[in-house]
Parts: C-alpha cells; structure tokens; sequence
C-alpha cells in the first residue's frame, strides 16, 4: 500500500518532469525537468529499498549515486550555460546548435 | 498514520513539482523544486532511512541554492515581473508526460513488489558505511574521480580566464589612476592569482 | 518527556534570544521598533518576504530540538543529529537570501547575494568540524557524541573545531566579521528596506538562531550537559550563555574584509585547516 | 550593557555643507544612535543649510522613514552639541509616545503611470516590455570584468547615503554588485578642515569594517579596539600614487595622520571595484580630497 | 515520523509567532521607493543578477557530494581503523586536487 503510493508519486513527478525537460526553451528551466525526473527516481529508490528490499545497503549507495549524478549534471549543465552565454548572449536551447560550428 | 502521511508528502511532492512550471518568478520555481525534494527526504525519514531522507534535504537545499542563481543570471524577467510562458512543442510535452505518468503508474498497478521491509533497529548508517569501505570500495573511489573531473570540467566551461591568460582581451578596466594599473582582474593570472584577492592593481 | 523537553527547547529560545538581545542592550530599541509602521517596497514578493523569518525561528528550533538537554534526552533523538544541523544550516542561507530577494530593492539584493557566497563555502568547515566530532563518538548522533566527551572533552581532544566552528556560527547569525548580509556599506544589506516590526522580528531571529548554535556549539565541544553536582540542563544553559557571549564578543571585535577577499581566505585557509583538522581528530580517534 | 539600558534615539542623518564633522561627533555620544538606513529611523536630523539641488531628496528620504517620524532641523552654528543632544531626547519621548508624526512631502504618485495595463493588471507588456509594477526591467550590457553581458542597473545614489560622503550624488551602473560605469551628477558638499580629522576618518572606515562600537571610541577620542582592524584592508586596494593604499592610509588615520592625498577622477576611479570595496577606497580618502577629486559642475 | 511532526510543528509554531508579532505592510508610493540615500533607480532591482563568483559555486556543489560519503564513512571509522583513514584520505586527495585546480585558475573570487 504505502509503497504504491510512494511509486504512484514517482510516476508523477517522472511524468512532469519529463514535461518540462521537454517543452521548456530555456536551457535552466530544462535542467529543472530533469532536476524533477531525478527526484522520481530518488523517490522510487527510497520506496523499493525501505519496504522491498530489505534495507540493502547497495539501496542507500545508489540514492547517494542519484544525488551525486544531480550535482554532476548542474554542475557541467550550469558551466555549459555560461559558456554558450558566453559565445550568444542567449540561453535558448536552439542555440547550442550554432555552437558546434 | 504513517501512511497518511506519506500520502501527504507525496502529494506534497507531486503538486510543487508540478508549481516549478506554472510560476513566473525563477526564484519560486527553484525553491518550489526545493520544496518537492525536502518532501521526498520527509518520506525517506519517515520511512526508516534517515540518513538518506535528511541528506536529500540537505543537498538539495545547497543545489536549489545554486539553481536560483543561475535561474535568475540567465533567464530574461527573472522575477516575473511580467507573466511569461517559454515553452516550445508544448502539445507533444504534454502527452509524452502525461503518457509516461500514466504509463508508470499502470506498470506499478498491475506488478507486485515483494514485501521486504527493513528491520526497525537495523544501524542502516553503519551498513551504508561498511558497505562504502567494503565491497562499494571502488564506486567510491570512482566518484572521486568523477566529482573531480566534474570541478575541473565547470571551470574550464565557465571561467573565462583560461591556462594561457584570458580569452578576453581587449576590455581591460581603466586604471586606478590615470597612469596605474588596471583595475578588476589582472590578465597575469596563473600560479599567484590568488594574491590579488580583491584583484586590484 | 516529549512535553517537557519542547518546553525547555522552547525556552531556551525564548530566554537566550532575550539574553541575546539584551547583551546586545537592545530591548528597549527592539520592544519599540514593534509598534512601528511596516514599510513594504515597490513590487515586493510578498509570499518569500513574510515566509523567510517563519523559516529562520523554525529553523533555529529545529536546530536546537537535536540538542540534548540531558544525558539521554533530546527532543529528536536522531541517529543523523548532526546532518539535521546540517541541513539548518543550508536551509538558513536560502532563508537569507530570500529575505534580501523579496524586498526587489538594490542593497538587499546585493546583500543577499553576498552573503550566498560566502555562506556556501563555510557549510564546508562546519561539516568537516562536525564529523570530526563525531568520529570518537562512532555515531552521528548528538547524544552519543555528548557520551564520548565523558572523559575528555572535544575542546580540547580537538582543539581546532572551536575556533572554525566560531566562524560558522557568526555566518549564521549573521555577526561581525561574517555579516556580509547585512553590511554598513550597503546601508544594512538585507534589512535595508524594512522597518518596524518585520525588522525587530528578523533581530529575534538572529537572537534565536545565535542561542541554537551555540548550545550546539556547548554540546560538541564541552559535553553539553555534562558535568558535576548541577542536573544536566543548568550545565547546558551555562555552557551555552558563556558561548553566545562569546560569539557576541567576538562578533563585535573582529573586522570584516571585503567579500572577494573572504571567499579566497575561506577556500584556501580555512578548508585546508579543516582537512588539517579532521586528520589530526582521526588519528587521535584511532 | 544588560537589561537595563535605554532605547537610544535612533536618527537618520541628512548632512548639509559645513556640518559632517559636528554631526559625526554628535551622533557618537550615548543614548543616540545613527541608523544606516531612514527605514531604521524615528528622527530625520537635518544639520545645515541644504542648497535647493538637494530639497528632492531630502524629501524623499524623508518619505522613507516610517512612521511615526520628526525631522529637526540644526542650522545654527550657535546651538551646541549638548543642547541638539537634548532635544533630540525630548523628541525622541514625545515619538515613542505616540505625540508626534509627520505625513509625506511627496505626492503620492508611482513613478510610471502603470495601472490597468496588461493581462493580469502588472503593466508591462512582453516578456520585458512596459513598466510593469510602475519600473521598466533593466537590460544587459558590456561587462568590465569577465565579459558575460547581464543586466546593468543604474541608479543615483546620494546625496544622503551613508556610506557615502554627504552630498556626492553618483549615478553608478552595476553589474551584480561591481561597478561598471560612475559618474558625478554632484559634488560633495564643502567641509571645513575638522571633517579630515583623523579619527573621524578612521571611523569612516571602522564602520565600514563592522566595527561600529571601536568606530564610536574612536570619534570620542579614544583609541579603538579590534582584531585584524588594518589587514582587513586587502592590500592592493586604493592605491594612489604617493599616498599608498587604502590599508596605508587607514593606519596612518589610527595613528593620528590625516594624509595628504591628491585628487582622483571617481569616474576613472571607482568602476570595475566591487561594491564594498569601492566605500572602502571612498572613505580612505579624506573629504577634502574627495572634493576636489570631484569636478565642479559649470556654474548654473 | 516524530522528527517530521517536531520539524513541522516548530514551523507551524514560528508562523504564528511572526503572525502574531506582525504589523501589515502597506506604504505609500514615495514610501515604497527603495532607499538609495535620496537617489532614484531606474529600473527594478530584480534583474539577471551578475553573481560574480559562479564558478565557485559549481565546483562548491561537485566537492559537497564528498559529505554524501563522509558521513557514513565517520559512523564506521574506529571501527574499520587505518583502512578508513586510507581510503577517505585518498578519496579527499583525489578531490583536493580540484580545489587546487580552481584555485589556480583563480575562481574563488569575484569574477
């Protein structure tokens, strides 16, 4: 019981953030939606290792992973930002694709 | 009880991530954002994962820090002053969102987990411990090499002084006298350039 | 228990942040400033504006509900005690930044911002101080770490962590030489553009928040309550009154620099003394 | 200290030519208490006679204080200290009172005619368009230091800002909290020579550094007290040809030296300085030498 | 679930208390004018804010994971003894090499 609820809530926030990872044209609010998928994610893995498995430890690393590929992705995803501004004055995600030339 | 409230925070969670797209000001989405996760750490804590449950908290209060930063440099009408709405393909978000909840939330209906609960007075702190020191030794380690990678990847991405001097020249601040030195940063940067802290000439 | 131990959490807070303010000689200044007109700015955020003193008290309570008040008491009795100091911690910046970003005027802003960037950083030391405390302890549990001091304390077990955790304690209070939120230079900073009761009540909750990080400052480095003959709270409130005037003092003496400059002293000194720090506590703890 | 003390007459200062000097002295005495901010004020002390290019703001930092607020006026040169210290007090009970107040100067009117316009009443027009809520939104531009081109916000500060020296008017142009582009849109007021007194000067500073109770010591003549007062200074900050930097010029004021330091362009001087650091190097400079830094505008 | 209900409670406690202590706001229009010693601005005070030192704040949130490892690494340090020591030793070092980098390339100041 608790647990489909736990996972029905993940399923949720998975779906809107995939909304948002794809409809919004600013790179920034992008990374929300991603933010947002991961924290589903995060969500699930907390629900399946508290009344699924056991406890496990390997449960609580791959939570700890989950937040570390978080910071990972702000961290590259916000530095790419300031170089793309860097380059043209925009944030859109059109135009990384001018970047590459 | 706990159900209930883990129901609440569930929904809590759901109904402020869903806030993040639906407010103006980018000050709000990122603290809504924070909000979602603080109530995801809530159910973590409630469900005998304290560790985890706080640590999310605590991280993503310092990233969502972060987010409203950046949010508010690079987002035109930071504040929402005026309403705004930047979406693209937004008909096709809509469905492929609504598709993959639907799409989740049936996959969850129809399977049946195993019901495994952890033990009440199990020490999962330790555990976790033991298992960084032990048998997750590598993966450990490896984050290491990925977080560092990932520090020396942003600065290299985002500041502009690059190894061999700046990639700006040519608008240098005027002096602090008519004839001295330029103010602001020094181009000669490199091994000392933490000794002008202020970085003044 | 559970009554009385959020009683005693409650007037800790209460009577430190008076003790607090009146070490500071001003509750007469703050008793008037009640009564005054509340000034609101052009535009303001409304909902951020008054949310962000409510977060500051609850987060000062918070904070201080991990505390024990007696050997085996504490209102949360957490096995994560100190990441839930933690997590106050980082929620108290975001609590400052949005006072300074609700008001939509200049020297706030520029105030909150600031102060951002310096917060940040000193979350490392305080992490650092704290894990090196619970290292002997073996649990990150406040209570256990008031049980490892039996027979020495962490003062001087680890004679570093007082000294950086001063500092993180006047971040967060935002005192002296680490008030770069509410700075002369920008006319009082985050408080620049309030007046009357909204900002007496933002001076209460500095007071209060001082009164939390010190008791958590007396319970990591001077075994909370313990001590001889007195029950353990008395212990607790000495202990604590010495540090908030302590930090009080200090706040008052030390100069600030510029914030550029506080930045690279924090990244560059300070982080390394904590690795310096959580060293020298491991292989003590060994 | 403790329980007991009073509640010290919190005064916003508006200082008028000639009178930077007397009102610092003045307002270091106890039981008064100069606020940084007119929001922090129950008294508006106005010391001198203000020129006419200055009624605006003084009425709009006026406006600023809440209520319930007084403004005195101190413009005789025969008035002491003690006697303005006392009516200060006296006002000062009248106001916690309840006896006194004083309604606004300025009409109460928004800056941008606002009203009504746009979907949800806000004004502006577009993502960045109008005025909404009465202001335009500011838009980016070169930056100075490390080439990302955000938002500019330009501003008149002064003439009664107290980080600044009474009446420089600065029209600043910010990026973040550095200084991109300053100009003077008025001179500061002329002071007499007791304004460089050192330990006024040294208390500029001190306060600054957030050592408002040493800065208080200092301006009543005795020495201040405070850790790390002169490194706080970072060291190349300031520097002026033949007068040091700001930290030189700070020991020189604790030490009982006003130095001689020629004059600057503040135009030239202040941007690409963050902030902070640009009040630090203002207040290094004592105000004779900001005066004549300042260029006089044609005669009107 | 009592930590969640004390957490909440002291907010729920605090909301009250500001409610309680707290005039409404209101202003006139020259009373609403940010204070700028007598200046006028001329746009909002929201802005895309230029904060100087962003690259700090990046490298800031790599190197914070470290305390995600950290903390359960200090629960079982006595007892794992020299290896403990060894393995965060080397997993900090591995870190501080970035910290160094950054520093080097001058990103803990104000941009």
């Amino acid at each position: 019981m608790t647990l489909t609820i736990i996972l029905l809530g993940a399923a949720a926030l998975i779906g809107i953030g995939l909304y948002g990872a794809l409809s919004q044209q600013s790179f920034v609010m992008l990374m929300m939606g991603l933010e947002l998928m991961l924290n589903g994610a995060l969500l699930a893995i907390i629900g399946f290792w508290s009344l699924s498995l056991g406890g496990m430890p390997e449960g609580q690393l791959l939570a700890i992973i989950v937040m570390a590929v978080m910071a990972i992705e702000m961290a590259i995803g916000f530095a790419l930002i300031v170089a793309v501004y860097r380059k043209r004055q925009a944030d859109m995600t059109e135009s990384i694709g001018t970047l590459k030339q | 009880m706990t159900d209930l409230l883990v129901t609440l925070l569930a929904a809590f969670t759901v109904w402020t991530g869903w806030r993040v797209f639906r407010v103006d000001s980018m000050v709000r989405a990122s603290f809504s954002l924070m909000l979602s996760f603080i109530a995801v750490g809530g159910i973590g804590v409630l469900l005998s994962a304290p560790y985890i449950g706080v640590a999310t908290v605590f991280m993503m209060a310092v990233e969502m820090m972060v987010m409203a930063i950046f949010m508010v440099m690079f987002m035109m009408n930071p504040a929402g002053l005026n309403p705004m709405s930047m979406v693209h393909q937004h008909r096709f978000s809509i469905g492929a969102g609504v598709v993959a909840a639907l799409g989740l939330g049936a996959a969850v209906l129809l399977s049946s987990p195993p019901s495994n609960p952890v033990l009440s007075d199990a020490d999962v702190v330790a555990e976790l411990g033991h298992e960084l020191l032990g048998p997750s030794m590598l993966i450990f380690e490896t984050a290491g090499v990925t977080l560092l990678a990932t520090m020396v990847g942003a600065v290299i991405l985002s500041s502009r002084q690059g190894r061999f001097g700046n990639a700006d020249e040519g608008s240098r601040p005027p002096g602090l006298s008519p004839d001295g030195e330029p103010a602001g940063r020094k181009p000669d940067n490199g091994g000392e350039g933490h000794h002008h802290h202020g970085g003044h000439g | 228990m559970i009554v009385l131990l959020a009683l005693a959490v409650l007037g800790t807070l209460g009577l430190g942040a008076v003790l607090v303010v009146a070490m500071d000689g001003r509750i007469a200044q703050l008793a008037g400033q009640f009564a005054r007109q509340r000034i609101e700015t052009e535009a303001p955020d409304r909902l951020n504006r008054d949310l962000a003193p409510v977060w500051y008290l609850a987060l000062a309570a918070a904070g201080l509900s991990v505390v024990p008040f007696a050997p085996g008491h504490a209102l949360l009795d957490s096995p994560v005690g100190i990441v839930i100091w933690g997590t106050c911690e980082a929620l108290t910046i975001v609590t400052v930044f949005l006072h300074g970003w609700a008001p939509n005027a200049p020297f706030p802003l520029i105030g909150a911002y600031r102060y951002v960037a310096i917060a940040l950083p000193v979350m490392l030391p305080s992490m650092f101080v704290l894990i090196a405390a619970a290292l002997p302890a073996e649990s990150l549990s406040l209570l256990a770490i008031v049980e490892s001091q039996r027979e020495i304390w962490n003062v001087a077990r680890q004679p570093l962590g007082l000294p950086l955790f001063a500092i993180v304690v006047l971040t967060l209070t935002l005192r002296g030489p680490m008030d770069f939120a509410d700075a002369a230079d920008i006319a009082t900073g985050t408080s620049a553009d309030e007046s009357g009761s909204a900002r007496a009540l933002w001076e209460v909750a500095r007071a209060a928040m001082l009164v939390s990080a010190s008791a958590l400052a007396a319970t990591v480095f001077f075994g909370g309550p313990l001590g001889p003959a007195l029950p353990g709270p008395v212990w607790l409130w000495i202990k604590t009154a010495a540090l908030v005037a302590a930090f009080a003092w200090l706040g008052r003496r030390i100069a600030r620099t510029t914030p550029s400059r506080m930045l690279t002293i924090l990244w560059v000194v300070l982080l390394p003394l904590s690795f310096l720090h959580l060293a020298i506590s491991g292989v003590i703890a060994l | 200290m403790g329980l007991s003390s009073p509640d010290p007459a919190s005064v916003f200062a508006a200082i008028g030519p000639g009178w930077q000097a007397p009102v610092e002295r003045l307002l270091a005495r106890q039981g008064l208490r100069r606020a940084l901010t007119p929001r922090d004020a129950g008294i508006l002390l106005v010391a001198g006679d203000m020129p006419g290019t200055a009624a605006e703001a003084l009425s709009r930092v006026h406006d600023q204080l809440p209520h319930p607020r007084v403004t005195l006026r101190w413009t005789i040169a025969e008035e002491t200290a003690d006697a303005v210290a006392e009516r200060i007090a006296a006002t000062w009970r009248d106001l916690r009172a309840g006896e006194a107040d004083e309604s606004d100067h300025l009409p109460d009117q928004p800056p941008n005619e606002w009203k009504g316009v746009g979907p949800h009443g806000q004004g502006g027009k577009g993502m960045m368009g109008g005025t909404p809520y009465g202001r335009t939104m500011a838009m980016t531009g070169e930056d100075i230091r490390d080439g990302l081109q955000l938002d500019r916000y330009t501003a008149r500060i002064g003439p009664f800002a107290p980080m600044l020296p009474p009446g420089l008017v600065l029209e600043v142009t910010l990026q973040g909290d550095v200084i991109v582009a300053a100009s003077v849109q008025s001179p500061p007021f002329a002071q007499p020579a007791d304004a460089d007194a050192p330990e006024l000067c040294a208390a500029r500073m001190l306060t600054l550094l957030g050592l408002d109770e040493p800065a208080r010591r200092s301006i009543r003549g005795r020495r201040p007290s405070g850790f790390w007062v002169r490194g706080a200074v970072p060291r190349d900050l300031g520097r002026i040809k033949d007068a040091g930097n700001a930290r030189d010029r700070l020991a020189a004021f604790l030490a009982g030296d006003s130095p001689a330091v020629a004059a600057t362009d503040l135009s030239e001087l202040l941007p690409g300085l963050e902030w902070s650091e640009a009040m630090l190097v203002l207040a290094s400079f004592p105000p004779s030498s900001i005066l004549r830094a300042a260029p006089i505008p044609e005669a009107a | 679930m009592q930590t969640l209900i004390i957490i909440l409670g002291w907010t729920g406690l605090a909301a009250l208390f500001v409610r309680a202590t707290q005039q409404p706001a209101g202003a006139t229009a020259p009373q609403a004018v940010p204070f700028l010693g007598g200046g006028t601005p001329d746009a909002h005070a929201w802005q895309r804010y230029h904060f100087r030192p962003y690259t700090m704040t990046l490298v800031f949130i790599a190197f914070e994971m470290e305390m995600m490892f950290m903390y359960p690494w200090a629960v079982v340090f006595v007892s794992e003894g020299i290896k403990a020591l060894a393995e965060m030793g080397m997993f900090l070092a591995i870190l501080s090499v970035g910290i160094l980098y950054g520093w080097r390339e001058g990103v803990f100041r104000w941009q």
